[in-house]
């Protein structure tokens, strides 16, 4: 699990970020036609959080996302394909159309769930880690939360929890500015959530969320020490998301411009873009070559999706119980 | 006057008018305005499906943006409740209640009894509630028998536009701590309303229907599928009653059992899970209370016990809906 | 071999021989060592009445105290699940279930439904309920019926010392979610308990005592009431049958549905508050499934829908007793 | 609501501090008879804390209270006897009998009850002073909690809530190093409770809870600050109970000879004695005098306990509801 970002890791670190933003772009496209049913919040914006935190994780490291999960589903390695199916409600989908959008999960990928509840994966993800830890395996857990959750109780509590117990766990803040309509600025009540971490004895970290390295390097640093048996830390990622709180949001509540002053001035992909170009490592051809790949995977993603069977009426009762 | 407006606007209505009525009734939820803070405007949102929208304009300083913390600021209501204000506290999907529960239901009901009947709790969380969103299984849950199970609470689940206003002003006026349950297929549905302010008093059903041969209790979005199954039955010369509780904490006992002692014949209709539902707490009251009038068994028409699902097609078989209760109601009409 | 332990140290047998059979088992919760940081002795509680004492030194750095938090360490204690522990957690009394519910009812309990079936949460909560010790409205609930009320929950709740190390074993070896509900009153209860492992399975009713004449559903410490309200009314020449369901999730209807066919008369006996409780959903579902064999009314002795008093002379009428036992089977065995 | 300490207010603080222990001795005496129903939690030890923050108090400021509740249900006004005769759960008490030790309230004293739910009254109390907030009265809210329920999410919210929405409220962590067997060394994460006050964005302080002049005086500028409109204080009072977590605790947690140290050199009633006999203006005679007093008061309040009449059948079923 070297963190050095050599070539192969550059490559990896865009082709993830860029299915991202093509899922998500994607799916915001396609709701709109109407077919997507349920309550969808998108990612996109924000892929460099995900996969700069994601890139160090081994498959046995457990996550614990949000209900807006789609980034972090793909960045721990989630199959896409399975996903949109899951958001078209088919049976194929990742969890066979029971859980939707806002509760994709792949155990199996050390990916916990997505998660309806706000501030639900805090206690969880102290659960996953003391297992770690109890067993010695050298994982490591990390919660992916928003700035809104940040004063829920359950996240308040994990930290304490995570510190008192010593645990491998990462509580990664995704602070993208609004909870819903609301502005972080008015709901957490000190000026950083990082500086929660004091509070809950553990470090705190501030990091530029459209700056897959400045996150990939904070993240590289809260995995090292927890799998080192040094606890917790607190990375608080400054971030934005493009689209509105679901699909649907008018969000009247941005100021007149703010998302497209950051797509043109702040881009994780279009930073990531620049630097790995200029370094001259790495050519515009190559990431061209990935994005139309990705892009090749998200349409077939969806053609698939919407072809794909739906749940039959045997489906509504079982996955219940493993025996009742 | 009565006009054609939706459940939602009715809600809206009844805040609006008792926020007019009465200085100390605040509203306060997760984005109830929406906006605070952000760079663009106020009432952004009026609350997540824009239920509140409106009020904060109307009503400055009355209409209060929380953090996401239930067990604050549903904590705080209550608070405030004991302090002379009568809070509407919104918890936006009653599937949140167990991050908040306890204020609930060991403060809030429990107060008046603990301290000796010297306190009063005159809060009304409203909270939405069902399935039929596609919304999965931690935003579509009924969960209001875990209420009603708890002495002290009051439980107040509207079907119509008209009950949502008055029960909404009821609960408002009311002095202990009252559930009130938002259907959020409701919402759009139309009817009458009454512009002027009035209440429908708790613990008074409502009978929608009547008829001699098999009573039907059914409960919020419930009581309209149970108007489509009796309209069809009909045809088959069955003459349904129809019975709506409107509150199921009190529960009007009284209209139900007389209903079943000229019927004979019960049905219950509840979306919530089965155990330990209102489906079975009603099938109880009538097992034992009206049993000399039984001619038959008490059907329960629930979701089955299983979490709601996602996709469409498993949520639509997951819905209770009028062939399941026209079927029930057959099936204890041939009875015996 | 069956000697006579105590209900309490059948509960900590069975975490034991669990402990020392499978190492993944843990336990944790709030002071379940005690001393934790302190300078005195660590294993200075082993919980707040002692239950689980001397685990801790038994075996090694697997009982766990937590800070006060009972989301966050029921929660971890889900997630530990998930990622191969099977932990068994204490929730100290079941009347703090409302800071930590949605841990229990909309993840754990949802897991598997949501994902598509990809996922096993072998958890456990044991939790303390019940009236009886003048701990008043916040420390003497029940509470069952809303664990029973979730699907994806299984909920154990042992009447005696037999039961209660049977069906702990086989919570901890059973691979969804169990809430096991241990009532205070009853941990000085002594009874014949094996000392070899064994499990009680779940879905299994006990037939306490054989009878004819009049059905006793009983839960947790009822069922002993209903032992003392039978034996009186053999007196009187009236045969009770006495089930104890021993688990509300799942549920032995089979049993129940069977007693009745025979007596044709049914009391529930819950010390829950009455609105949607285990009384009304045995109740609802003997009035759908054995209809046709029934004489009489069905009868409930709960709790009143009050909180529980503090009062010992509030208590003592609160909590449902032999003799109500008594006059509700002689009701409905004069009934018609 | 002058806070100079004058010698009137001087008794007052005295008398208050002595009842409570007088109180709490004696509920512990006669526990041991077997008198005494349930779980019962002393106070003993922390008298400076209740009353050092209490005598700031007006009658219609609220406070709320803990499982521990008796001092300050006697610090805010609530009558001893209606006390004692609660927790021998007789109709003649504060709730009729109905509440018993861990509930004891009076609203009418702004006593909002003690609570059986660690962390109940941090939401409770940013409620009471919202209300006072919108209603413009000028009174505070006071929240007393302890070590262990400072790590309870319901008491991180309110502490988000407070300052977000700009409250009169004080948080009073009464820090006395356990939550039943627990050192609050190990369960609470960071050095010490105040710390956490920057976490929430008030300002944290930390005062010797058995001094009841640094009480007052942390407090004083609390109040001070609340009733002007400036907003929550987290005061952190470290402090110890001389008694077991409760009735019946056997305390093998604790250090040998932990207690009975403490009482010899730092009893807040004792310092309380010696600086302001020393400083002239009380004489001890004075002192023993409220002594006196305070004992029959304590003597009566047991008599009449044992005395009055349970409540009545009747009154199992009222005071659920206002109508139903
Ligand atoms: C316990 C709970 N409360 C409220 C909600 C409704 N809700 C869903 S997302 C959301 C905003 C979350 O904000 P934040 O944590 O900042 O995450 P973001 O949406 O910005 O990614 C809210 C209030 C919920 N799902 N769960
Ligand atoms: C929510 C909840 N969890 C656990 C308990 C059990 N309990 C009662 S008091 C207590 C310890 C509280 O410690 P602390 O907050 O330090 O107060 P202290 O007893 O020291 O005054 C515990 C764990 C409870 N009553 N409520
Ligand atoms: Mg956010
Ligand atoms: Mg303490």
């Amino acid at each position: 699990m070297s963190d050095t970002l050599n070539r192969e890791r550059l490559l990896r670190a865009y082709r993830t970020m860029r299915t991202i933003r093509e899922f998500e772009e994607r799916v915001h496209t396609e709701f709109a036609t109407g077919d997507i049913p349920g309550f969808v919040h998108l990612y996109a914006g924000e892929e460099a959080s995900a996969t700069g935190v994601c890139m160090h994780l081994r498959g046995d490291d457990y996550i614990a996302s949000t209900h807006r999960g789609h980034g972090h589903c793909i960045a721990k390695g989630v199959d896409p394909v399975g996903m949109m199916a899951e958001i078209w409600g088919k049976s194929t989908g990742s969890c066979k159309g029971k859980g939707g959008s806002m509760h994709i999960a792949d155990l199996s990928k050390g990916m916990l769930g997505a998660n309806g509840i706000v501030g639900g994966g805090g206690p969880l993800i102290c659960g996953t880690a003391l297992a770690a830890k109890m067993k010695n395996d050298k994982t490591v857990g990390v919660c992916f939360f928003g700035d809104g959750a940040s004063n829920q109780g359950t996240i308040l509590e994990a930290m304490n929890l995570a510190t008192v117990w010593s645990l491998p766990a990462i509580f990664v803040a995704e602070n993208n500015g609004y909870a819903e309509t609301t502005s972080s600025s008015w709901s957490v009540a000190c000026d950083n959530i990082a500086d929660r971490a004091s509070a809950f004895g553990m470090p705190g970290v501030i990091v530029d969320g459209f700056d897959f390295f400045a996150v990939h390097e904070a993240a590289g640093e809260a995995v090292r020490r927890a799998r080192e048996g040094g606890g917790p830390t607190l990375i608080e990622v400054k971030v934005s998301r493009y689209y509105g709180h679901f699909e649907g949001d008018q969000q009247t509540y941005r100021a007149a411009g703010e998302v497209q002053k950051l797509r043109d001035e702040k881009d994780c992909l279009l930073q990531f873009r620049r630097r790995v170009t200029a370094d001259g490592d790495i050519t515009d051809a190559e990431l061209g070559t990935i994005d139309a790949e990705v892009l090749a995977l998200i349409d077939d993603s969806v053609v698939r999706a919407k072809a794909d069977p739906k749940p039959g009426p045997d489906d509504l009762l079982t996955d219940v119980y493993v025996s009742y | 006057m009565a006009r054609k407006i939706t459940y939602q606007q009715a809600i809206n209505e009844a805040l609006d008018q008792e926020m007019a009525r009465d200085p100390s009734v605040i509203v306060m939820g997760e984005d109830n305005a929406g906006g605070e803070g952000s760079p663009g405007e106020m009432d952004a949102w009026g609350g997540v499906l824009g239920v509140t929208k409106g009020l904060y304009h109307k009503h400055p300083g009355r209409v209060l943006d929380t953090p996401i913390s239930e067990s604050g600021f549903i904590g705080a209501a209550i608070g405030a409740a004991c302090n002379g204000l009568r809070p509407v506290a919104e918890l936006m999907f009653v599937d949140f209640m167990g991050v908040c529960f306890d204020q609930i239901f060991n403060q809030a009901a429990k107060f008046k009894y603990m301290f000796g009947g010297k306190a009063e709790t005159p809060v009304v969380i409203r909270t939405m509630y069902g399935a039929g969103f596609r919304a999965a299984a931690q935003h579509s849950q009924c969960l209001y028998s875990l209420f009603t199970h708890i002495p002290g609470l009051k439980v107040a689940i509207p079907s119509n536009p008209y009950d949502a206003k008055g029960l909404l002003i009821q609960s408002i006026r009311d002095n202990d701590p009252v559930i009130f349950m938002e259907h959020k297929v409701l919402y759009t549905m139309e009817g009458d309303v009454p512009e002027e302010s009035y209440s429908v008093p708790f613990g008074e059903a409502a009978v929608v229907r009547e008829g001699d041969d098999v009573t039907i209790v059914a409960l919020g979005r419930m009581v309209s599928f149970a108007q489509d199954a009796a309209q069809a039955l009909q045809k088959n010369g069955i003459h349904c009653e129809i019975i709506d509780p409107r509150t199921t904490s009190p529960l009007d006992e009284d209209t139900i059992l007389e209903s079943v002692e000229k019927t004979g014949r019960l049905v219950v209709v509840d979306e919530s899970n089965p155990r330990c539902s209102m489906a079975s707490d009603i099938a109880g009251l009538v097992a034992q209370k009206a049993f000399g009038a039984l001619k038959a068994p008490i059907e329960q028409v629930t979701a089955p016990h299983v979490p709601p699902p996602f996709s469409d097609a498993l949520e639509d078989l997951y819905i209770p809906n009028a062939a399941k209760i026209e079927s029930a109601v057959s099936k204890i009409r041939e009875y015996g």
